[in-house]
């Protein structure tokens, strides 16, 4: 798989809500070769501190050669990409890991908080191919309205049933995601891709269990160099050995992984 | 790239570790560029001085638990645990691809007994591919091994005559800087046979998580890499280079031209880049653009003249 | 400083160095406060946990060429050359104004013999204001003295002997980082009656003007402190809390209160701050507010429950 | 003396020329409390790398509070400083070292390079004490028009005689400001108040020494703490000893300055 390292301008940024925050870039050869499910690693500063690169789901490409990601204030590092100016130039690593694996059968897509960000990309993806749309259901879960609402509509373009759940109640239905997944009759077999904090990972990975639905689940990991070269974002897995999160995910299948919760 | 440009000019780049040939002074440091493959569709890899890789044991290890690495201030710690394949299923999966690339390979290893060290190098010496090999005498992360080795000008000697007596390409001695004085232990491997010795490895440090109230990685203790490192680096390079008379290889926080070249003038022959890599995959070959530019810029017959040439006092 | 709002609770900061208690666990490193003065319109002096002037000497040093200092990624290199205006001059000139501040002063003192400590010793024991004694053995500027003190277990011992049969005050023996073992040293400082000891001085570095091909500090070397060395201050904090029974000082690279918990966890009774106060005048009074506030968020009875908690495993 | 460490809010940008820049901040405590040929210590960014504040001498202040500074760009700290946004905040510490020692006798102010920063406060500053100014004289050198000719009009206000030099005699007479000063037939007594590169001070101090003009000099040296705490910024002085050009200086009589030319 071809990386790159691009030189990319930032053309747009968008304060979705109070730490979360959408810059899309100018990066055509990333854009161009990106998958759903793949990440970069983009550089923030230029001095010495912070150092490392910090890790992004690819939240949307198209064909002009923009890229997407979407994030959330947690550290300096995102404190600075987040107070970048329109036209700066920053450095873009990628596309990085392995996404998710499109299936035909009827897709059920579960994004909680931040880790909705790769799951616009899969759901346009999902909808270009030539498949029932009508089956396909996308659940988008937050603390509070804040962390779901702003993405509400990107998602409905689709054409998808759209479930919507805070933890608040602030917005859509109240309560977590694996419970507004548990009451719905969803078509079997079922695909459905994952990507969120790890309790829920987890909490899906038994769901599908259970029911029988093949599960993916786009996981985290701390990451130097997201390309295989530091062997630093080590996950344990099912057989007791590790994985590695950028080369061999960020997207595995559940039953893959050996969660630590 | 200027002599990339109308009338052709080439710096003279090429510098000798022994015997060894290498067409410019940079290489990548072990663990920091995995089996070079990696960063293929990066950089032009045959361009690379030399590939060093990442360290290989006689059996695989499979690492320590995450957390394995923890950014500081212009650094990084790291407890990789020193993962590797081992070095029979190196020998099958990763040589074949390393002895295309038409680049000095070389191979980095680790043991935990002479006799471990005398078997990977038996191995590896069997490969026509296989440059030279590093010994890494000084990982910081495994308990065992490592840390002793590197710490005792003894068994710092030891482990460099088994290797010396074992193959007949050029072995370079990898140092730790964890050390009271490390000219002695220079001093002591070549002593022993070593080709070059190749300086530093990692710091040992340690961060800690305090939300948690735990050590942030996983092994508590992990080595130090990174820019934050480069000042105890270009020390130790220039005192080494002062005590033996092998070539030096400069190894800690480079991560531009001028930062090689400061290495240069402290007495390294050579460089290796490690962390940087991960920061900007293209660090080596910026470097060398970089070092090229300059030996054209300050009109130097070669890049040679820059060893040692630091002026003190 | 939650506390000065409304209903008011106070944060039990206090800590004790042997006989000697703090109001709390922050104190100035010597070297990097001057004489305390120079911060009297910038922060409140009596606030501090105890402050500890710069080096002083038997007899005053003009200190080295310059320049003297040079930034490094996260940190610097300082080669002052131990420049002070000796201890005589120290008593009539800044112990009175010291006296009026309210707070331990702990006076840093080196020497190039056992004869110069025990001198500056006895001096300074005669100083009311003197409430303890920090023992720089470990100074890498000096050619002579410093590192040969830090570095050798029988040395350390020695002075350290040697300060605490002639003064009745607290003793803290000030640590090398350029050793093999750090732990070695401090059980040999321990066994010869320092009351605590104080770690890392600075870390052994260089940098290089490439423009100059020259050394940027006319002294070659120098000593590297700040945020660049914080993960390996804190790992030889952590491994000298568990050698040794006495207090543990730690030092390096503190810029916050969060830098400081992390190294009381670590073992640390105390912490001082050096080069922090460069960048941030008000480092120390933002540190011990920030840990004062840490005290209360957490509902701790006292911030010494942070002192080894680090839990690990 | 009383110093601060202040928030001050960048309040105007001015690119005097390629690389010269001028920045205004709301300083009002350090603005109150400086006099000319003191300098301050910006804190450039917020991470550990660049890691020390950076000294610049302070340019001019006003009666409402407002402080400025005027520098070139020659590496990372000044860059970042000039990359600074309208209405950032900035940490400023100040003010700090001694001044100028402003002298009854007819002023002749020198600066050669960036050294003009200080003279436009100590030419404001003279301006204003009640003395004859006609005697007054102000050399502005520069390697090049762009080096000298923006600050030219600023320093015309205060109706002394302006003499511009340009090494390369793109504006004002060609030369060294050196050679401006030699041809000049000064009052005597004369207070000679000079800052630039130390080749021109050292040479000011030798044509000031010969024809008997007391000289004062603000010479540069590598800082750390700005404040007499770190010992780092030693000069050599006459006596084989050091100074420190944060607290003995940074302007010092040139007397007692040994000039390492
Ligand atoms: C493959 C991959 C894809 C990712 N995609 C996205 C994305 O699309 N959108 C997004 O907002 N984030 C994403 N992340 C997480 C993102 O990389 C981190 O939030 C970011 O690196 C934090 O950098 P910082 O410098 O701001 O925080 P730091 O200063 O490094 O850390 C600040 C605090 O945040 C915590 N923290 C650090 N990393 C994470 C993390 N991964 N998750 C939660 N807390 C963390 C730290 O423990 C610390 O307490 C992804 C991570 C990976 C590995
Ligand atoms: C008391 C005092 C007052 C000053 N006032 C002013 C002022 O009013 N305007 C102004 O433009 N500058 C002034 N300076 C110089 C200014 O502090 C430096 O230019 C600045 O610190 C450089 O920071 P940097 O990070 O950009 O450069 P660095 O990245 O630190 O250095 C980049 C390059 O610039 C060189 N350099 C570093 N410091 C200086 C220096 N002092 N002079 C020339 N080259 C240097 C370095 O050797 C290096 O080659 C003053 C210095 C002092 C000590
Ligand atoms: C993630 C990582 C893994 C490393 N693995 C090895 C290794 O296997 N063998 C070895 O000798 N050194 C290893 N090192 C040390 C580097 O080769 C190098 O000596 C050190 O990082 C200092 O250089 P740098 O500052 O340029 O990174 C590793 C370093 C890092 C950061
Ligand atoms: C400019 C400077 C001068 C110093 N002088 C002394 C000294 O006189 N005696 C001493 O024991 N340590 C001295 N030190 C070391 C500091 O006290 C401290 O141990 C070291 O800087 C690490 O802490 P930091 O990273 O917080 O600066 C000095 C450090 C600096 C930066
Ligand atoms: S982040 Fe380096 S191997 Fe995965
Ligand atoms: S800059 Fe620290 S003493 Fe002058």
């Amino acid at each position: 798989m071809t990386q790159y390292q691009e030189k990319a301008a930032v053309i747009r940024i968008e304060r979705l809500s109070g730490d979360n925050v959408r810059l899309t870039f100018d990066c055509p050869d990333i854009a161009a070769a990106a998958s759903p499910g793949q990440f970069v690693m983009i550089r923030v500063g230029t001095g010495n501190d912070p150092l490392l690169r910090r890790p992004f789901s690819i939240h949307q490409t198209d064909e002009d050669g923009h890229l997407q990601v979407y994030f959330k204030v947690v550290g300096r590092g995102t404190g600075m990409l987040a107070a970048v100016r329109e036209g700066a130039e920053v450095s873009i690593l990628g596309p990085l890991g392995r996404g998710f694996q499109v299936a035909d059968s009827p897709a059920c897509l579960v994004g909680g908080g931040l880790g909705m960000a790769p799951l616009l990309f899969l759901a346009r993806k999902l909808s270009q191919l030539k498949r029932d749309r009508s089956r396909d259901t996308i659940i988008l879960g937050g603390r509070t309205s804040s962390e779901v609402e702003p993405l509400v509509k990107d998602f409905e373009e689709f054409g998808m049933t759209v479930v919507a759940t805070t933890d608040d109640g602030s917005y859509g239905q109240r309560g977590f995601v694996t419970a507004a997944f548990s009451s719905l009759s969803l078509p079997s077999p079922c695909t459905v891709y994952c990507c969120g904090p790890e309790p829920m990972l987890a909490g899906m990975s038994v769901l599908c269990r259970t029911r029988g639905y093949s599960c993916q689940v786009s996981v985290e990991s701390v990451m130097a160099c997201g390309m295989g070269a530091c062997l630093g974002c080590s996950k344990p897995n099912r057989d007791g050995g590790y994985v590695h999160v950028c080369v061999d995910g960020p997207v595995f299948d559940a039953e893959e992984m050996a969660w630590n919760i | 790239m200027e002599y990339l440009k109308g009338d052709v000019q080439i710096p003279d780049l090429r510098v000798n570790i022994g015997p060894l040939s290498l067409a410019n002074p940079v290489m990548t440091a072990s663990g920091t560029f995995g089996y070079a493959r990696e960063f293929e569709s990066l950089l032009d890899l045959g361009r690379l001085g030399a590939i060093i890789v990442k360290g290989i044991s006689l059996h695989p290890r499979s690492g320590n638990p995450p957390p394995r690495i923890i950014e500081t201030a212009s650094g990084m710690l790291n407890a990789i645990g020193l993962q590797n394949v081992g070095v029979d299923r190196f020998i099958v999966e990763k040589i074949p691809y390393l002895g295309t690339l038409g680049v000095p390979i070389i191979v980095n290893i680790l043991g935990d007994s002479l006799d471990e060290y005398r078997h990977i190098t038996e191995k590896l010496s069997a490969c026509e591919v296989v440059a030279a090999i590093e010994i890494n005498i000084s990982c910081p992360n495994v308990k065992k091994g490592g840390v002793a080795f590197g710490a005792d000008p003894a068994m710092a000697a030891a482990v460099t005559r088994t290797v010396r007596e074992t193959t007949s390409v050029p072995v370079i001695v990898k140092l730790s800087p964890n050390v009271t004085d490390v000219t002695v232990i220079a001093k002591a491997v070549e002593e022993a046979g070593a080709t070059a010795v190749s300086l530093i490895n990692t710091l040992i440090g340690m961060a800690i998580d305090l939300k948690r109230r735990r050590p942030a990685l996983a092994n508590v203790c992990g080595g130090l890499s990174g820019p934050a490192i480069k000042p105890v680096a270009l020390r130790m390079v220039y005192q080494v280079a002062q005590a033996v008379s092998i070539p030096v290889i400069g190894i800690g926080g480079i991560a531009t031209a001028e930062d090689a070249l400061e290495f240069m003038l402290a007495g390294a022959t050579a460089v290796q880049i490690g962390t940087a890599n991960f920061v900007n995959p293209r660090a080596c070959e910026e470097v060398i653009d970089g070092i090229g530019d300059y030996v054209l810029q300050e009109k130097l017959a070669s890049v040679r003249e820059m060893i040692g040439a630091l002026q003190v006092g």
